[in-house]
Formats: structure tokens, sequence, C-alpha cells
């Protein structure tokens, strides 16, 4: 095993610490904290992850070979988001689909 | 006429084209210089070094070497910056109108081409121009995706269903010129095709008035603005409170419910008519109804040009 | 070969490996190989999410409201029952214990049924409430922007039915573990197939902690 | 057994009795073939299956050409065209390039040179294969059913909502597929990783084994984006889904930005392959050692990165926003410096080789021009401003076929060629051969380099009529396709007829360094009598030399 058992008594206190960040995340959604909803629920959501990934997928223990595929699956989910993020968030910046301003002051004359 | 001699570099009829055109010839310089170098290199050392060649030198080298392979990692990449930044730029001035350009609105569906003029007038397929004005094509498609292509202008872009996309040119010479659906479109996509009539101003001016009856589009908006009854909540004066102002709205910033701003512009417009509740200006309530299903593309574009023709009071 | 034939049988170890640290490793780097792509496939998903959901919150976030909040949560807590019992499971084949690893595969997949049963239960609920905009069912939406609202309950779909998809898979692989399991298989040295099945389970479980709340919590209540 | 097999010393084993007794003999019954899990049987397999469908592509590409050579529609109705160069595209990427090298020759050789008896997962890799043929049997049904129109690129919403023809089939059918795709890929890394013979270091490695460790990530790492993307469409079809349809409030710019996640590092799929191919070619017919080893094998990965940081460069018109555009095309041109790096690196490895030009090399050699070629070309399609006016014509056409058919084909038959003794045990005919190499390379000119005027000229692509003007142009491509096509019908008659009357292959005809030359030619099926240790660097050919020196050449 390239990995150390881990004991039953870690998986049951893992498993305690994930269902107390599901009640927090559930309690945090009945109320309203604006913008901070959604941030504090990714987080919980990604402490959820971290938890699961170290422990009962044993990343914890894992080879660095396997630390890498993972650290590697996460960069290139990063670079599927942030590439294609950067076509939607700056779409509105140019005003060339709808006219530019010059354009419209330039109808309004008219 | 099209001109249908053989030819090995396509008409420059734009303002546009000759500088899309020297970044090409650059390219082509550069692409032969290093096709020539590698494939020099590759034949000489063929030669030299042939395998019956016994009276050569072949002491082995180091078998790397660090300064050629810097050398040859720093040439190309600040070669390519400097394409990057010269392509970029034609691309900005390529894709930005100049002020007071003319509007022709153009709408595409399986397989044809439908235009509309400034003041009214419709083409299918054909569209006059005068020579030395800029032209702004403001496109939607009725389907699939199409491409409004003219390949003497150097002037690409997808029409796409659902919003608007725009780009410009500025004919230089007057005759005809090939206009492509680039963008495949199903069947007939290669019978997509038309052709961009170039005149003398006055020539088109003559043209314009020679026309049937038409009625420019913002006539047709406002026309089409009654009948919808927007103006019972948006008219200065009218139901106040209720609805943000439209007169001098296009092509200002608009803030949101949400705090975010938004461009006025012509998707913009397109969506507030179809999906008003996706967007709502801060300081108003999400009342009006979608017009989504009861006004076609064309009628949209009557609308939204009415609503870019209304001054600030 | 007749004799290799028999090693194979009687040896954990496949041929083309040298020792059996060597195979689990590669067994361990197959299968996160393997959860590397499942990542990028789902980061498909979560892409068009984003992207609409940015395009606006507000009608996403009431959405998001009509789903049950209760029965999402009811079943996050199965799915992360069904995660330790798992990796109890995993644990029992690794130190030899046939009976426990039994039982723990079982009620892993006694969980993983009630998971997909509550999911179909509340598909059916959706369907109901007109809130199914698939196969042209009508979209019952009183709110605004239902064209946005029908996005949400697409991505909905798609979502969670192709991580139902996936715990379905997940239910199939280990039903044939099971079998093997009460023929006295995949114990010690021969608990690869055991725990590269963990992996995945708790992959599937991963996907669907980012999947709650972001279907049902955005929107606070 | 015999003694230890290092490649440092580059003895021959004693062969005894193993050449009798190789992977080839060892069972003649179908079910000995189709129940393999021998690597080398599976690339077999994977040879046979390919080779099939580039027949079925080169056909389609046949009648496209044929129909093109007048502006009029005269051999096929528009519908049929459409579907024609879909077929194309669609077995010729999914069914051909992206298997051609990884599926056959890194099948057959990636165990052998890092000196293992098989790969990591045997059976999963028969499983790849049989997932490939369900795949192509769907695309197989929905070509024969009635075809389907929409270009191998599947856009929404045309694909999704507007298209009448069997898209459905097909997509399944590539879903299908990406499967073994990324189940060769997972394979082989794990085997990279865990099995290499002792001694065997990384930078020990021959350069094969790095691109095809890179061309795996990609693989991995892209394949399943296109299933997602290629999933969603057919849940549009069937379900009404709307992620992708304007009507429903989706975004069609959405599935160019999925698919081209893919599809543009598929491009290096096909290509880095093709590469590491060269790499193994270019040093044994120079007989030196290639210039900058390390630079070439991190330029592989270098390509396999940036390919994924680049696909927006096929949406410079589509939409997109400008800025995200000028994003991609700074990105974009970061390709070109692993690839100068290659080319300049193969070029220095001529000088002071000992170089013949045996049929394998001019494969290399001609590869090395024609990549070139359409990577330079590539600089004109980055440059954002060019690339509005080439966009979606035959520029593009030009520009991916020296890249696809001048790169990665070349590379294929260069290292076909080269691994044939290898893999059958029999050697080509040299002289039909090298012919076939030569016509290949003119044909392959004659076809693609018109396009790129014609592309400038503005003849939009997947047109099946078109002005008279470019009635030339076309003609002359097609009477180039007419010597490609004799160019691969060549390799396609004496490869086959070598298998019968061919010269038997000694285990190493060409003096090559690497592990699978130190093993019998055709392989026994464990591959090695004894596990091999590497004890010195790759392509030591100069000890090669001296050592062969008094026995004479093989």
């Amino acid at each position: 095993m390239s990995h150390k058992r881990s004991d039953i008594s870690i998986y049951v206190t893992v498993y305690v610490v994930l269902l107390v960040l599901l009640a927090l995340t559930v309690e945090a959604a009945r109320h309203d904290l604006g913008h901070w909803n959604f941030a504090v629920t990714m987080a919980i959501a990604g402490a959820k992850a971290v938890c699961i990934g170290l422990f009962f997928m044993h990343l914890r223990t894992s080879t660095p070979l396997v630390k890498l595929v993972v650290t590697a699956s996460l960069l290139w989910i990063a670079i599927l988001f942030s590439l294609s993020l950067a076509d939607y968030w700056t779409r509105d910046w140019d005003s060339l689909v709808g006219g530019s301003r010059d354009v419209s002051r330039s109808d309004a004359a008219q | 006429m099209i001109d249908d001699g053989f030819r090995l570099l396509p008409e420059q009829a734009s303002t546009h084209a000759p500088h899309v055109d020297l970044l090409y010839f650059c390219l082509i310089a550069l692409s032969v210089f290093f096709t020539v170098l590698i494939s020099a290199l590759i034949v000489y050392f063929s030669i030299k070094y042939r395998r019956g060649n016994t009276k050569v030198d072949r002491t082995p080298g180091s078998g790397h070497s660090l300064m050629l392979e810097i050398t040859w990692m720093v040439i190309p990449f600040v070669l390519s910056m400097g394409i990057f930044a010269w392509g970029s730029s034609l691309y900005f001035s390529g894709y930005r109108p100049p002020a007071g350009a003319m509007e022709i609105r153009v709408v595409a569906k399986q397989w044809m081409w439908k235009f509309q003029h400034p003041d009214g007038r419709r083409e299918i397929n054909t569209l006059h121009v005068p020579m030395g004005q800029p032209v702004k094509v403001t496109m939607i498609s009725e389907d699939v995706i199409h491409s409004f292509y003219v390949p003497a202008f150097r002037v690409k872009r997808d029409v796409l269903p659902g919003s608007y996309a725009s780009c410009w040119f500025e004919a230089t010479r007057t005759g005809e010129f090939h206009l492509f659906c680039a963008e495949y479109c199903g069947t007939n996509h290669s019978r997509m095709v038309g052709k961009i009539v170039v005149m003398e101003p006055s020539e088109y001016a003559d043209w314009l008035g020679g026309g049937t009856s038409k009625e420019p589009p913002a006539v047709a908006g406002e026309r089409l603005f009654e009948e919808l009854r927007c103006g019972t909540c948006h008219r200065p004066g009218g139901a106040t409170g209720r609805c943000p102002p439209l007169a001098g709205l296009f092509g200002h910033e608009v803030k949101l419910t949400g705090g975010t701003t938004v461009m006025a512009d012509e998707n913009y417009l397109r969506e507030s008519i179809l999906r008003p509740s996706a967007k709502v200006v801060a300081g108003f309530q999400s009342l009006m109804p979608s017009y989504d299903g009861q006004v076609d593309e064309e009628q949209l574009i009557q609308l939204i040009t009415y609503i870019k023709s209304m001054a600030k009071p | 070969m007749s004799d290799e034939t028999q090693a194979a049988q009687l040896s954990p170890l496949a041929h083309q490996f040298d020792d059996l640290a060597q195979q689990n490793e590669a067994d361990d780097l197959g299968m996160w190989l393997f959860l590397c792509t499942e990542l990028m496939f789902f980061g498909g998903l979560f892409l068009a999410y984003t992207i609409y959901r940015t395009r606006d919150e507000a009608t996403f976030a009431a959405a998001s409201r009509e789903l049950e909040l209760l029965w999402g949560t009811v079943n996050t807590a199965v799915l992360l029952t069904s995660s330790l019992t798992m990796a109890l499971a995993v644990h029992a084949a690794e130190t030899r214990h046939r009976q426990k690893l039994i039982v723990f595969l079982f009620v892993t997949m006694l969980l993983g049924c009630a998971f997909v049963s509550i999911k179909f239960m509340e598909y059916y609920h959706k369907y109901l409430h007109g809130l199914m905009p698939l196969l042209g069912l009508p979209f019952k939406w009183d709110g605004t922007s239902p064209g946005h609202a029908e996005m949400f309950f697409d991505l909905y779909f798609v979502m969670t039915g192709v991580h139902a998809l996936h715990m379905l898979i997940g239910l199939g692989i280990m039903l044939v573990l099971l079998v093997q399991a009460t023929r006295g298989r995949l114990l010690g040295g021969f608990s690869g197939p055991v725990r590269v099945t963990g992996l995945y389970w708790h992959f599937v479980d991963l996907v669907w902690v980012f999947l709650f709340p972001l279907l049902y919590l955005i929107g606070a209540r | 057994m015999t003694a230890l097999i290092e490649t440092g010393s580059m003895k021959m084993p004693d062969l005894g009795p193993l050449s009798k007794r190789n992977y080839l003999n060892s069972g003649y019954t179908v079910r000995s073939w189709l129940l393999t899990t021998d690597h080398k049987r599976i690339a077999l397999l994977y040879l046979m299956s390919i080779t099939f469908f580039f027949v079925l592509g080169g056909a389609a590409a046949t009648l496209v050409r044929l129909d093109l050579m007048t502006p009029q529609a005269d051999l096929v109705q528009s519908e049929t065209f459409n579907k024609l160069f879909t077929a194309h595209g669609v077995i010729m990427v999914f069914f051909f390039l992206v298997p051609s090298i990884p599926a056959v020759l890194g099948n057959f050789l990636v165990p052998l040179m890092v000196g293992a008896r098989d790969l990591a997962f045997p059976r999963l890799n028969l499983l790849s294969w049989y997932i490939y043929m369900l795949g192509g049997l769907f695309t197989l049904y929905a070509l024969l059913a009635g075809g389907v129109d929409t270009g191998w690129t599947f856009y929404a919403p045309y694909s999704s909502t507007y298209s009448n023809t069997y898209v459905m089939a097909t997509a399944v059918g590539i879903f299908i597929t990406g499967f073994s795709s990324i189940l060769t890929g997972l394979n082989f890394i794990v085997t990279i990783h865990k099995m290499r013979a002792p001694g065997l270091t990384w930078f020990r490695l021959p350069l094969f084994i790095w691109s095809i460790y890179a061309t795996s990530i990609i693989m991995v790492l892209g394949t399943p984006v296109l299933a997602i993307t290629l999933l969603l469409v057919g849940l549009e079809r069937i379900l009404g889904l709307g992620i992708f349809d304007p009507r429903l409030g989706g975004d069609p710019i959405l599935f160019q930005h999925l698919f081209w996640f893919y599809s543009h590092p598929a491009v290096y799929i096909m290509i880095l392959p093709s590469m590491g191919v060269i790499s193994e070619i270019i040093p044994c017919y120079c007989r030196k050692r290639p210039f900058g080893y390390a630079f070439i094998g991190f330029s592989s990965f270098a390509i396999a990165v940036f390919s994924f940081l680049v696909w927006g460069h096929h949406l410079f018109v589509s939409g997109q926003s400008i800025y995200a555009g000028m994003v991609f095309s700074m990105l974009s041109y970061l390709v070109a410096i692993p690839s100068a790096v290659k080319v300049f690196n193969w070029t220095a490895s001529l000088h002071k080789g000992s170089i013949s030009f045996d049929t394998p090399m001019l494969y290399a050699l001609g590869f090395v021009g024609l990549f070139t070629m359409g990577g330079l070309t590539g600089l004109f399609v980055a440059a954002l401003a060019v690339d509005v006016h080439v966009h979606d014509t035959y520029f593009i056409v030009a520009h991916f076929h020296y890249i696809m058919v001048g790169g990665a084909v070349m590379g294929y038959l260069g290292g076909i060629h080269f691994w044939w003794p290898k893999m059958t045990g029999r050697l080509y005919p040299e002289g039909w051969a090298r012919l076939s190499a030569i016509l290949i390379f003119i044909g392959f000119n004659l076809t693609f380099f018109p396009q790129y005027i014609l592309g400038y000229l503005g003849m939009p692509r997947r047109y099946h009529i078109y002005p008279p003007e470019f009635q030339v142009l076309n003609v002359m491509s097609s009477a180039g396709a007419s010597i490609l096509g004799v160019g691969y019908f060549f390799p396609l008659t004496y490869l086959v007829w070598s298998l019968y009357y061919g010269k038997r292959a000694s285990a190493n005809p060409w003096r090559a360094t690497g592990l699978e030359w130190q093993t019998p030619s055709p392989p026994p099926t464990e591959n090695f009598a004894e596990t091999p240790i590497v004890l010195d660097e790759a392509y030591d050919y100069k000890r090669m030399d001296g050592q062969l020196a008094e026995g004479g050449t093989a």
C-alpha cells in the first residue's frame, strides 16, 4: 500500500465535520447576506471538497505524482474558466456590437 | 461587373484592405525567409554530410548549445509579438466604426441576405453603397450562424441569431464585389452569395431616390411603438416613475438594480424588449411584459432605430 | 502458458508488473487520471452554469428557491454517509475483513439507491409543477425572465442528470464488487478494485458537494 | 537465459528459439486476435481499422475534389456535397488522425521503448479498441443511413436545431470514440510513469516517448470537454434543452468555446506524435544524437500546455469579445516558440551527421519542410486582422492540411516504414517506397499550395459552387490530389505485398538505438526475454557504429 491505512476514527471524524459543514451551509442560506451568500456557500463547499479529497480519497498520503495529477486538473479547469470568462466578461466592454457612442451622437444629431 | 480574371490577390476596394495586405506581404516575406533558410540548411547539410562523402569533418560537437537555443527562441518570440501588435491594432480599427458611419441593417436567413438602407429602402442579396462613405452594417440572423464576408473589403463578421453583430467598411472603388456567407449554414450555403455595388455618392443618391415607396425604419419604428402601445408608459410626460426615460438613452451607461452598470447599446435594447426583467434599471420595478414572439427581427430593428432617434428632450 | 494462467489466478499480480507496489501505484494513478477527465467533463457544465448565472443572478436565485431544500439537504447527507461507508469498505477490504466488506458495500449501495430515488422523486415534483422544460413540456414560470429561469432548469436537469448517471454507473460497478466479495475475493492484495471504485465514488460525492450549493443554495430563502 | 541486454553495449541477444516464436505466430485463431491483450496485436488491430477509415475518408475527399473541378454543381447535389465534406472531416479527424500514431505506433512501441512487458492496463487497452470500433460503427451507420451535413465542427444552432441529418448517430459515435482516446492516453501516461525499465530515467527516454506523453496529456484533459459538448448538442436535439440555442436564451458561441477547447489541442494530438517519430528517424539516418535533446523533449510539453491556451483564435470573427480575441492572439504566438525550437533542432541535427536517404528519412525531411510551411502560415491566421480576412476560407483549409496531412500523415507514414520491419519481420521494397514518398510530397504541395492563394482571394470553405474566377486554382488542386492519391495507393499495396514476399528483417535492420531494436523482429509476446537494464543515454549512435564496424552492417 502506498498510503498508510487511515484509522476508522479519522473517517468518522471527517464525516462528522462534513455533516456540520452541511448544516452550516444550509443555515447560511437562510439568511440574506447579499453577495456574501455565494461566497460563503462556495467556501464551505470547498472545505467539504478538501476534507473528502484529503481523507476519504487519501490525498494526504498519496504519492507526489497523484498530487501533481490533481493539481494539473485543477489548473486545467482554471484555464477553461478563465479564458472563457475572459470573453464573456469583456463582451460588454466594446460598444462595437451595438454601435459606439460616436455613432449614437451622430444619430442624435440627425 | 465582377472582375473574374485570374489573379493572385483579391481587389483592394476598401480603406482597410491595403493595411491588411501590407501585413500579409510582410508575413509572406517572413515566411519565405524562414522556409528558404530551413530548406537551404537541409539541402546544404544533406549534400555535405551525405553518407558517401568521406572527406568531411564529422568530429562531433557538444550536441547542444544554449546560445543557439536561446537565439531561436527569442527571435521568433520578438517577431511574433510584433506581428501580434500590428494585427491587433488593425483588428481594432477594422471593427470600430468611425463617427458618422451610414448604418445598414442586415437580416440574414437560410439562404439570403436582406438589407435595409437608412431611408428604409430594402434589397435582397445585393447591397448598394456609396463610395468614400463609412458604412456600418448591423446584422442579425433569423436562424443559424451566417457570416458576412466581402473579400475585396477584407471584412468578415459572423451573423449570430439572438444578438446584433456589426462591422464596417469604406469602399474606395466603384464596381461590383462578391458578398459571401463564410460560415457554413446548411444545404445552400454556397448559394448564399450576393454582391456589393459600390457607386459614386451622387449615383447612390439617385439610386435611392428611384426606389419604390418606403418608410425609414425610424418612422416605421415610431408607428410600431404606437401600435404596441409602448407609449402608455414610455413617454415623456406619461406615467412618470413607472419606467426609465427612453429619450437620449442610447449610447449611455445605465445603472441596474444590483449595482452593476450596462451600456445601453442595441443588444441591451433588444434584450429589454424581449426579456424586460433581465436587466432592470435601478430604482424601477420590473413591470414590463415580454414582447418575445410579438415582434420579428425586422420590427425589432425598427423599434430600436426609433428609440435611438429619440433625442434628449 | 498454463503455469502463467494458474499463477495469475493465485497471485494478485498481473503479468506486466514487477511487484504489487508498482501495480497498486499504477491502479491509483490510472484512476486519478480518469477522475481528471471526469473533472474536465463536469467542468464544461459548470462553465455553462457560471456564464448563464452571471448573466442573470436574480432569476437564477429565484429559480433556485423553487428547488426543495429539504430533499436536497437530505440527499447531501445521504451521499456523504455513503462516502463514509465506502471508505470503511475499502478499509475492510485492505484489512481482509470479508464480512465487513460485504456489509459496507451493501450499505453504500443502499444509500446510493436512496439518493437516486430521492432525485427522481424531485424530478417528478418538478414535472408536476411545470418546471421541467424538457421534451416540449410546458414551462410555468410566474416570475420575471422565464427564459433565464428555463435555462436554470435546463442546467439543473443536465447537471443532476449526468451526476445521477455517474451514480448509477457506480452502483453497477459496486454490484459486481459485491458479488465478488461474497465469493471471498477482493481482500488484501486483491483489494485494488475496491480502492479504485472508492476513489470514483468519492469523486461523484465531490461533484455533488458543489452541485448542491450551486443549485439549491444560491437564493437566500 | 542469455546475458542482460544493455543499451550501452548494443550486443544483439542470442535469439535462439525465441525468433521462431513471436507475437504474430503465437496464435492464429480469430479469437486469439479479438481477445488479445497483447499491445502489439492491438496495435495491428488499430492499424487495420484506421487504414479502413483512411480509405473511406480519402474516398470522400476524392469526390469533393472531383466536384470542385468545375464551379457548378455537376457531380453531386449540394446536400450530398455537404455530407461528403462532413464525412471526410469527421472520419479523418476522429477516426484516422487522432488515433493514427498514438494507437498504432504508440501502442506497439511504448512498452517496447520503455522496456516493459505490456502497457499498464492491457485489458483496458483492448477495451479502447472495442470502444473505438463501436464509435466507428455508429458513425458508419450515420453515413450509410443518409449522412450528416453539419461539417466536422458541429456548430450550434445548425447542428442542434436545424440540421435534419443523422447528427445524433454521428455525435454518439464521436462521443464513444472519445473514450477510446481517453483510455489510451491514460494507459500511456501510467505506463510511462510506472513501467520504465531499470535505469531508464526520463532523460534517457527516446523523444518519441516524450511526445507520446505530451499527447496523452492532451487526450486525457481535452477529450472530456468535447464529450460534454457533444452530449449537450445531443440533449438539445432529444430533450429540447437550450444551452446553445439562442431562441431559448442560449449562447451559440459557448458551443464554439467548448468545442475548440478540445479541438484545437486535438491538432496537437495529431502533430505531436509525428514530431516524436521524426525525432527518432532523423538521428538514425544521421547516425548521431539529435541536437538539443532536452529542448526537443521539453518543447513537446510546452506545446501540449500552450495548446490549451489558444482555442479562442478560432473565434476571432464569431462575436467573441475583441479583448478576448487579443488575448488569444497573443497566446497563440506562444506556440510558435516550441515549434520553432523543434524545427531548428532537427535541422541542426543534420549538421555533421552521416546522412542517408532511406524512405523514413525522406518522409522526415518532407515533414520538416511541410511543417515549417504549415507553422509559418499559422502566424498569418493568428494575426487578428489577417485572420478576419482568411477565416473560414481555403487559406485555413490549406493551413491545417499542411499541419494535419503534410505534418501528421507524413510522420505517420515515415513511422510505419521505419518500424515496419519490427512490426512484421519483413522489409518493404525500398525503391517503391522512395518513389511514393516523393510522389506524396509533390502531390501534397500541388494539392494544397493553390488553396492558400484561393483562400486569400476569398473563396470560402465548404462551398459547393463557386465563382468561375476560382476555377483554375481549384483544377490545379484537384490535379495535385490525384497525384497524392496515387502516392497513398502505393504504400497500401507494397506494404501488403511485403507481408508475403518482403525480405526477412533482422532484429535491427537500420542499426538503430532504442530498446525496441534489441528484441527480435517481430518481437516475442513478452517483448523481452529478460527485463532490459539501461545504462546509457538515448541515441548513442557513435558507440553503435563503433561496435558494428567490426561485424559489418545488418
